[in-house]
């Protein structure tokens, strides 16, 4: 069949956000219907193109796509339009059509009076994310990249609480710094492989190869030697990348946007927006520069360990319920982050697998953070016990997520949590070791802040509240169903990323490798494990 | 015994609890408190059903075929150089041993809670959790992967944090719940590290595989040290040995029940299970096994003597539970398998039958658990004090009751064949355990049921309903015949009197070349000596204790304050842990925390955006301040910046 | 020829300093026709004969007319004096810089024998004007008196676009004047001053947020 | 033939072709029929006027669509006085399509400030030929005279408020520093002229091109000084000074008009004379280094100072004083994809610019210009459409993509990397990063709900051909953001067909 | 030749006239004065140009000093209406009381 599935994707909310510009902004229910509908459709393309994408992919290579599309775009500097989904991308693809279902589900009628402007930003959003996981092309993911910011901005800065304002800027300035310097690495790596190939290109699969300098670079006069030339390239990538996931010290944006943010903004930018880092790191910093990433692995590693331990000092010293969650999210990104920069299997798959199950908790958390406030009024640790008795359906998709959160085996991060720990086990124990103190600490501040609000004898807020609604449970059973679900069955995770994610470790690993223990191959497996 | 038959019933088993636990947690709200209870007794009851079938089925098997895997789906699987992992479950004559304790045990729990939690209006709920919690043991003894069985084990955790925390409108509940939680954790974390090791080194984590593989360690070498190590620090957490103890005696915030299922009966003996399960590991280390050993006999004399101190009565049962354990680590320790978990099931039986006794006696005194005031219950009470008194002569080991056989069996074990120079010295001081649990063990019955009532709530206390009586009369029964009989079985077919049938039913898993003989062997004359000092050791206890409170008006304190002050002082203090652990760990985690949101939140982390952006804004101003508005200041930097620009271009050019 | 160069090069230099220096503007405007009449006697040493009678009409005939009746029209104080300031010493550096750099630059960097003198050997080299060609000599058509008759036909051919963009030039620059200085009848135009007073107010207002921002 | 050679125009002799000057000619005929028609028309009927003005600018982009395909090879006209190339007619467009927007809006906005009057039409037709001239010039004389043309028009247009203090003082300082800087750009010309024996550009290149191996440090100090003069112009610090301030003081639609036209037409020149005149490595490795700094200055300096402002006009006067260094990048590089990067870069510019400006038009009050940050406030809760525009200008100013803004850095980095000048782009990238800040300000700004003690604006309702305006830049500045190839591919054909030899 | 050897001295002429008007626009205040020094520059320039004409042999040079005197006439019309406009209304002739426009 010829259908451009991948183009329908992208096009499809864009679509459906031009169509609402026609409907008079009175006709709430139809403008919400739209959005919905429109959201869905996207989600059930994609997750029939992920449930049907098993098999060999189309294309063979270093990196394989199971759908690909490639257009002429700019041919005077050899950009083109070239989407693709393989294994990777697949997942958080399909994770990017669910948060957006729940975005457009969540958009509350508290802001019905700029309701089409929200529904209208959303879709153009989940365009622009959706852009960013298809994306192969590197200007085309630039652009997707960039543009993302756009919805975003308009959306942080319209709706939120008082303190938006600052947050957003914050946000926008500090993603904007990094993506530039990202532009000049894709630049000098265009240009290199440029004048190394002869052929403009700013194809992933074509720019492969390299071309950037291996030889350190000197900075003349003073007579330095700096890194070399695809070493700055890469450091340009991470910078870019760090910030959006956030890696500490560049996540300073992340509680104050996140505590300013309305939750149906939430649920998909802490639930996709930030793994679009974690994602690009894998698809294009590693595969880029192999070289380079194996120099710098410790490092970054070593910054993804202290995110996670920081992140779960900073949630624990917390009032803020919602802040905590915020926290939290950093503490995790960090575990997804090591994951990356093990460079192996393990590792990138668990990471890749976190990703999902991390977007799907984190969508939960904030939900029920946001009933709490409503119902509540305050969101303020001390003035919140208690609500197990009077919201005991709430409190049960609470437990569920907060052992989802702190990596409860047999939830779904557990999964992910386990591969990654492994993976930075097989780069170096010690980060395995203090990782497994970011579990223990996530276990303390996750637990505390579910009992604190769940538990002890009724606070004066806490009094008379009634339970969820059935809407609401609705919304968040199939999240809390998933969280159990993909704790039970990881396997189809697993299987759907492990070929991409082998191709990508092998170009990660397919230069001149430095130092690092060699666990490549596990040896054999054991037929007891085995059917 | 066939994979299919092994996967049906395996399913079976875990559905069945774990059926009854979502059908209580979604609908339990809605249906009558007697719908409740039938599904929470009545799926627990098919499990014990099915185990009894698992059972046979092991029975059954011929000799070399008593253990038989099944895959049921493939849980992860990452490719070539990946993690795979498969939900896989074995049945052999371990885990059917553990089937038959958790269900079996688990089953009268159940039948009793319906009877204490009558007036609790969670009932739905707590059926729930309690079904999870077998559920997860079964899933834990069930595993056949060690990712698995790390999931069983974090969801036991699990269950006891939803049931210490059941009560969640006590705060000291709550508190509890999350200590113990934490702590099962940080073992967690020891368990998936030691699994790190073991899929770093072997590349499978299906336990068949990494027993089969055990070889490939070098025997006594630094990894599997550290490897048994690591897997010993997850079954400290669970078991609550030192120094991972601290959380047990707290968890008795739940309620009574669930003390005596899973924090007597079942999860906290989950540790021994583990190193029994890993034995092939152990016995590669005699490093790590040394340490077990060491780390359990210590804990058992230490909760005996804060169990010597304590006046609450759960928390006395608490300790001496702590302290049981502490002898089955140590028996596991030093490879005596079988005499482990045979103390194990025995322990088990009187154990949970101690616990739902005192839990008949805080119902009856509408929830008073201070020793200091009950007394003289015998009048009242006199059925639940016969129980009592059985799991108490179990426990203290007297003779011909079920504990006498196991505690025997594996002290005795330990001098024959105990590790180290000196194998006599871990069997004195086993000896010394033997007289301090006599003397906890009566101290307790003679302090609650003996003497003159201390209050005026004993003169009301009414006996137990018949559904909380008897399954406690059931498990009294066991605690008094249960070893006599294995004892005769085993006599009949010319086996070791103490464990012979159980030695010889769990023989196929612990045969393996490296491990010795499987119990105590009774021929020789040390360990005829050894049990007979064993069982004087143990009978002196209970007669000192006898002598000490079986007096008019029994105290509790009655030995502890002719000790000097100091002593008891810390025994009541459990040795001050919770300080320590709490100005060690707590505090300094806290402040630092504290100090991250206060000083490198604010100061570091934001100053170096901060510097840049108000240096931008600076730069901004002093521009600013250059744009006068003034045409000639215009004009003059317009000037200044030609000449500039003259001057350079003609230095350039003699450049 | 070298000595009128010197003397009216000194003059212009010496009523230059006059129009910047001199308190009073129509002492500058005096001093200013003085100095453009230097200027043009130069002009004419330089075979500029065309542009000496421009420079003698146009400047200081109308132009600078033009200055003093403007100076007589708003009738201007008496400028007090200057002061010493960066401003000033900016433009005395530059001032002296330039003129000694230019003089330096010009006798070392310049030759006109031999070959550093480069617009000689190319203009001898190609030849721009094949229609309109040069006296390439030393004593060529330039140097010939009376070059008017030469500029204008150069003006209408080599030069017709820049000389018709004059011719805009001035219209636009006619429009302008007029527009500016016309009094307005028109009804259809408020004139609103109390508007532009009442613009004060909002002026501190951008201030104080300044200050808040 | 007497009679001929006295009337080129009709029999003209070789190098005299008015067909290259169509665009131009159009443009000056409307010039003087404007004037004309201004003697007749009734004050109430001036609209007509405007109607007019927009028949001859689009009459003259018909000529300069017709002459892109005729000057497929480039050549120079009268005499090498003016070049008849591609790369001049993609400018002329450039300033067509940004004069007829602005003609657009014009009528309104004069109307509510009580200053509609017919020359003004006029004058902006004259300092439109005078950038369109200025972007064919071939010789420094016409480069000088059509700097001249539009200058004084915007002169007399930015004082066209006769009435307002304000505009008056823009107008004067902008003639007075205008004056000024022509001195600079004279006295370069001069030595230029001198030291190469040419006005002429090709010759001028060709000049220094035979001069062989040798630096004239005359020559150099001409050059310093004409770019000194074009500095000015394209208000690239630090000779913006003026900038912000005439900015803020003219009437908005003349800010539209010159904050875009004058730029693109200044820059074509810079581009003209400096790539493609003084590309000569010898003297290209001196002219750049001032270069090179002015640039850095300029995104430095835009970029700061509008951090600080509380007018939305001098912002926009600042942010374009930074993207004059952003293009200036293109123009210190020298190499073909610097220029039609260049080129992008100042078809993007205008769209932007005229949008963002045309909002602040649009919106002006009977009266006043709400240009302070505090009558932004709110802006998006009343006129929710034309905040969605400003915003969409903002964005593309700050160079994010899908807008033509991001295209824009995009190529001028891309030429400034691939040349090896990296410090360049990362001068230009760090000051892009620090312009989010404001551009984002004052999107915010408009998103904020005023507060119930603050002053509430009474924003003026869009007109038709306001918001036709706004539709048309919005559209384009997406258009150019997406399908980049529809500008660029004209861009770079532009570039290619730039004169290099008479 | 004589003129020749002159040649320098007239560029040192007009630099010297150049930057004294400049010098000029930096220090007075009157916009009358100011532009008179402009006129100065302006006519610094148009010797550049003639002295390099003559020398030259081209006749380049008068004709661009001839449309820099043009120009110079035309600024100087706008620029004194302007002045006129400014200042009628009594205000003082003084550029510096021009600074409402600064931030």
């Amino acid at each position: 069949m010829n259908v451009p599935w991948l183009t329908v994707v992208l096009l499809l909310p864009l679509a459906a956000a031009a169509l609402l510009q026609v409907i008079p902004r009175t006709a709430v229910t139809l403008l919400k219907a739209l959005t919905v509908t429109a959201t869905a459709a996207a989600a059930a393309i994609v997750w029939t193109l992920v449930a049907t994408m098993g098999g060999s992919p189309h294309s063979a290579g270093p990196l394989s796509f199971h759908y690909s599309e490639i257009h002429q775009w700019i041919p005077v500097i050899g950009a083109t339009y070239h989407v693709g989904l393989d294994g990777i991308s697949a997942w958080i693809l399909a994770l990017n059509a669910g948060v957006f279902v729940l975005g457009a589900i969540l958009v509350s009628r508290r802001s019905t009076d700029r309701l089409k402007l929200f529904c209208g930003l959303l879709l153009l959003t989940e365009t622009m994310t959706a852009g960013v996981l298809l994306s192969v092309d590197l200007l085309l993911f630039y652009l997707f990249w960039e543009g993302m910011l756009i919805p975003l901005y308009f959306l942080l800065a319209n709706y939120g609480n008082e303190n938006r304002g600052r947050a957003t800027v914050k946000f926008i300035v500090y993603t904007v710094a990094g993506s530039l310097l990202m532009l000049v690495s894709i630049l000098s790596l265009f240009f290199a492989h440029g004048v190394a190939s002869g052929n403009l290109s700013f194809d992933l699969t074509q720019l492969l190869g390299g071309g950037l300098s291996k030889q350190p670079l000197v900075i003349p006069w003073v007579n330095i030697t700096t890194f070399t030339p695809e070493q700055w390239a890469f450091l340009g990538f991470a910078a870019a990348f760090a910030i959006k996931i956030p890696l500490v010290p560049f996540h300073t944006w992340l509680p104050d946007l996140y505590e300013s943010a309305p939750v149906a903004v939430l649920v998909f930018f802490a639930g996709l927006v930030s793994k679009l880092g974690a994602y690009s790191f894998i698809r294009f910093a590693l595969t880029l520069f192999p070289d380079a990433v194996n120099t710098f692995k410790w490092v970054l590693a070593a910054l993804a360990v202290v995110s996670i331990i920081y992140g779960a000092l900073m949630a624990l010293s917390q009032r803020d319920i919602k802040r905590i969650v915020a926290y939290s999210s950093l503490s995790h990104l960090g575990f997804i982050a090591l994951g990356i920069f093990t460079l192996n299997v393990n590792g990138i798959n668990g990471a890749v697998i976190q990703i999902v199950n991390h977007g799907i908790i984190i969508a939960a958390l904030f939900i029920i953070v946001d009933i709490i406030e409503q119902r509540t009024g305050t969101r303020d640790r001390h003035e919140l016990a208690g609500l197990e008795r009077r919201m005991p359906w709430l409190y049960a998709f609470f437990l569920v997520a907060t052992l989802a959160g702190l990596g409860m085996p047999g939830m779904n991060s557990f999964a992910g949590e386990f591969s990654i720990m492994l993976g930075a086990f097989q780069l170096h124990p010690a980060y395995a070791v203090l990782a497994g103190l970011g579990v223990v600490l996530a276990c303390w501040y996750m637990l505390r802040l579910h009992q604190g609000v769940m538990h002890d004898p009724p606070q004066p807020r806490t009094e008379a509240v009634g339970d969820i609604r059935p809407a609401q449970g609705l919304v968040l059973l199939p999240l809390v169903g998933l969280m159990v679900f993909l704790g039970v069955f990881p396997g189809p995770v697993g299987d759907v990323t492990q070929l991409s994610v082998k191709q990508t470790t092998a170009l990660a690993h397919g230069y001149a490798s430095t130092a690092g223990p060699n666990f490549s191959g596990l040896g054999p497996v054991s037929p007891g494990g085995q059917p | 015994m066939t994979t299919s038959t092994v996967a049906v019933l395996s399913g079976l088993i875990l559905l069945l609890p774990l059926a009854g636990a979502l059908l209580n947690a979604l609908v339990g709200w809605r249906l009558s408190r007697r719908v409740v209870n039938a599904i929470g007794t009545g799926s627990i009851l098919a499990a014990f059903l099915v185990a009894c079938v698992m059972l046979a089925q092991v029975v059954g098997a011929p000799d070399g075929a008593k253990s038989a895997s099944a895959h049921l789906w493939q849980w992860l699987d990452l490719g070539t150089g990946g993690l795979r992992v498969g939900v896989d479950v074995t049945l052999d004559p371990l885990s059917a041993v553990m089937l038959m304790v958790i269900t079996g045990v688990g089953l009268l729990i159940h039948v009793y809670s319906v009877g204490y939690m009558e007036h609790d209006r969670g009932i739905a709920r707590f059926f729930s959790y309690m079904n999870l919690f077998i559920f997860s043991m079964l899933v834990l003894v069930l595993a056949a992967d060690l990712l698995i069985l790390i999931i069983g084990w974090a969801l036991v955790a699990l269950s006891s944090y939803l049931l210490i925390g059941f009560w969640y409108e006590r705060p000291s509940a709550v508190v509890a719940a999350r200590k113990a939680f934490i702590t099962q954790v940080a073992g967690d974390v020891a368990l998936v590290i030691a699994a790190f090791l073991i899929v770093v080194h072997i590349g499978t984590l299906s336990m068949p595989g990494i027993f089969a593989a055990a070889p490939s360690f070098a025997s006594g070498g630094l990894l599997i040290t550290v490897v048994c190590s690591l897997l010993a620090i997850g079954a400290f957490a669970k078991s609550a040995q030192f120094p991972l103890h601290t959380w047990l005696p707290d968890a008795m915030e739940g309620p009574t029940p669930v003390s005596a299922l899973i924090h007597a009966a079942t999860m906290v003996t989950a540790g021994v299970y583990l190193i029994a399960r890993f034995h092939p590991l152990f016995d590669r280390a005699p490093v790590a096994q040394g340490m077990v050993a060491c780390v359990g006999i210590g804990t058992a004399v230490m909760a005996g003597v804060i169990a010597l101190s304590q006046v609450d009565i759960k928390r006395v049962i608490a300790y001496s539970t702590m302290s049981q354990i502490g002898l089955m680590i140590f028996a596991v320790g030093i490879g005596a398998y079988s005499a482990g978990m045979f103390h194990l099931a025995t322990h088990a039986v009187f154990k949970a039958l101690l616990f739902m006794a005192a839990g008949n006696v805080i119902h009856a005194l509408h929830d008073e658990q201070d020793i200091r005031l009950m007394g003289g219950l015998s009048t009242n009470l006199r059925r639940t004090e016969l129980c009592f008194l059985s799991g108490t002569f179990a426990l203290a080991g007297i003779p011909l009751f079920a504990g006498f056989f196991s505690k025997e069996g594996l002290l005795g074990f330990g001098l024959t064949n105990g590790p180290g120079a000196f194998p006599w010295v871990l069997y004195l001081v086993g000896v010394g355990i033997n007289v301090l649990t006599g003397l906890y063990a009566f101290r307790l019955w003679a302090t609650v049921f003996r003497g003159e009532p201390q209050t005026a709530r004993v003169y009301a206390a009414r006996e137990a309903p018949r559904v909380m009586l008897v399954p406690v009369a059931i498990l009294a029964l066991l605690s008094a015949f249960l070893g006599l009989i294995l004892g005769v079985w085993s006599l009949v077919i010319h086996d070791n009197f103490l464990i012979g049938v159980f030695a010889r039913f769990l023989s196929p898993v612990f045969t393996t070349p490296a491990s010795g003989p499987l119990a105590v062997d009774l021929s020789t004359g040390t360990a005829i000596l050894a049990g007979i000092v064993g069982t004087l050791g143990s009978l002196l206890g209970a007669g000192l204790a006898a002598r000490i409170w079986l007096q008019r008006n029994p105290d509790p304190s009655a030995v502890t304050a002719r000790l000097p002050r100091a002593l008891p002082q810390l025994a009541y203090n459990k040795f001050y842990f919770d300080e320590i652990y709490d100005a060690l760990l707590v505090r300094p985690l806290v402040a630092l925390a504290r100090a991250a949101r206060r000083v490198v939140e604010p100061r570091f982390m934001n100053s170096g955006v901060q510097t840049v952006s108000d240096a931008c804004s600076e730069l901004g101003a002093w521009v600013r301040d250059y744009q006068t508005g003034l045409i000639r200041d215009y004009a003059s930097y317009m000037i200044a910046a030609a000449g500039v620009f003259v001057v350079a271009t003609l230095v350039l050019v003699s450049r | 020829m070298t000595g009128i160069i010197w003397v009216a090069g000194g003059l212009a230099a010496l009523s230059a300093l006059g129009v910047v220096f001199s308190p009073q503007p129509l002492y500058s405007a005096l001093s200013l026709v003085l100095s453009i009449g230097a200027l043009a006697v130069i002009f004419l040493v330089l075979n500029a004969q065309f542009l000496f009678v421009v420079q003698l009409i146009v400047y200081a005939g109308a132009v600078m007319v033009l200055f003093v009746f403007i100076i007589a029209l708003l009738s201007p104080d008496r400028e007090e004096r200057f002061r010493v300031d960066a401003r000033f010493a900016i433009g005395v550096t530059f001032a002296v810089g330039v003129t000694v750099a230019m003089l330096l630059a010009a006798r070392n960097g310049i030759t006109f024998n031999g070959n550093g003198f480069r617009a000689q050997q190319i203009g001898q080299a190609s030849d721009p004007y094949h229609g309109f060609a040069f006296d390439q000599s030393d004593n060529g058509l330039v140097n010939t008196a009376g070059n008017v008759q030469s500029v204008g036909g150069q003006l209408f051919t080599t030069f017709l676009l820049p000389f018709e963009i004059t011719s805009m030039l001035l219209l636009v620059s006619a429009i302008g004047a007029v527009y500016l200085t016309r009094r307005r009848r028109d009804p259809n135009a408020p004139v609103r001053r109390e508007r532009a007073l009442a613009r004060e107010p909002q002026l501190e207002e951008d201030r104080i947020e300044v200050e808040v921002r | 033939m007497t009679v001929l050679g006295v009337l080129p125009v009709l029999a003209p002799p070789p190098g005299i072709d008015i067909l290259g000057l169509l665009p131009e000619v159009i443009l000056a005929g409307g010039f003087i029929v404007l004037m004309m028609l201004d003697l007749v028309t009734a004050p109430a009927q001036r609209g007509w006027l405007a109607v007019v003005s927009v028949v001859a600018v689009a009459g003259a982009f018909g000529a300069t669509v017709w002459c892109w395909f005729d000057a497929a090879t480039p050549r120079t006209v009268y005499f090498g006085a003016f070049a008849y190339d591609r790369f001049g007619l993609f400018i002329n467009a450039i300033i067509l399509v940004s004069t007829a927007l602005v003609l657009m809006i014009t009528p309104q906005y004069l109307n509510r400030r009580g200053l509609h009057y017919g020359e003004y039409y006029a004058l902006i037709l004259g300092a439109a030929t005078g950038m369109m001239l200025l972007a064919g010039a071939g010789s420094l004389m016409v480069i000088f005279l059509a700097i001249e043309l539009l200058s004084i028009a915007l002169y007399i247009l930015s004082g066209f408020n006769r009435t307002e203090p304000r505009s008056q003082e823009a107008a004067m300082k902008y003639l007075l520093l205008g004056g000024f800087a022509s001195g600079f750009l004279l006295f370069g010309m001069a030595l230029i002229y001198g030291e190469t024996g040419h006005t002429q550009l090709t010759l001028i290149a060709a000049a220094i091109t035979n001069g062989g191996g040798t630096v004239d440090p005359l020559l150099m100090a001409g050059i310093a000084l004409l770019f000194v003069g074009l500095a000015f112009k394209i208000s690239a610090a630090p000779f913006h000074t003026w900038t912000p301030d005439v900015y803020q003081g003219a009437p908005t639609s003349v800010t539209t008009f010159m904050s875009v036209t004058t730029k693109v037409a200044a820059f074509a020149a810079l581009i003209r004379v400096f790539s493609y005149t003084f590309g000569e490595p010898l003297i290209y490795d001196r002219w750049k280094i001032i270069v090179y700094f002015v640039a850095i200055a300029s995104m430095v300096v835009g970029n700061v100072a509008a951090l600080r402002q509380t007018s939305l006009k001098r912002v926009l006067g600042y942010s374009g004083i930074a993207q004059g260094g952003y293009i200036l990048i293109g123009v210190v590089v020298l190499t073909p994809a610097a220029t039609w990067g260049s080129l992008y870069y100042l078809a993007s510019y205008a769209v932007a610019n005229i949008g963002a400006f045309a909002v602040i038009t649009v919106m002006a009050n009977r009266g006043e210009d709400l240009d302070s940050y505090a009558s932004l406030r709110g802006l998006a809760f009343r006129r929710p459409y034309v905040a969605a525009a400003m915003g969409l200008f903002l964005l593309s100013l700050g160079g994010f993509p899908p807008t033509a803004g991001f295209f824009a850095k995009f190529f001028v980095f891309a030429a400034a990397i691939g040349a090896h000048e990296l410090p360049l782009a990362l001068w230009g990238i760090g000051t892009s990063a620090v312009s989010v800040f404001y551009y984002l300000r004052v999107g915010l700004l408009m998103y904020t709900r005023p507060q119930p003690d603050e002053p509430s604006y009474n924003w003026s309702r869009t007109s038709l051909s306001g918001g036709g305006v706004l539709a048309l830049t919005a559209a384009g500045t997406l258009v150019m953001g997406i399908f980049v190839t529809l500008v660029l591919n004209i861009a770079v054909s532009a570039q290619n067909g730039i004169v290099l030899h008479g | 030749m004589t003129a020749s050897a002159n040649f320098p001295y007239l560029l040192a002429l007009a630099a010297f006239l150049f930057s004294v008007g400049a010098l000029g626009v930096l220090i007075r205040r009157n916009p009358i004065v100011v532009f008179m020094c402009i006129e100065l520059m302006l006519n610094a320039v148009n010797i550049v140009f003639v002295s390099y004409g003559r020398f030259l042999n081209s006749e380049e040079g008068q004709v661009f000093a001839f449309m820099v005197i043009v120009v110079a006439a035309a600024e100087v019309v706008v620029g004194l209406a302007l002045i006129t406009q400014v200042f009628r209304v009594g205000r003082e002739l003084d550029i510096d009381d021009l600074d409402e426009l600064n931030e």
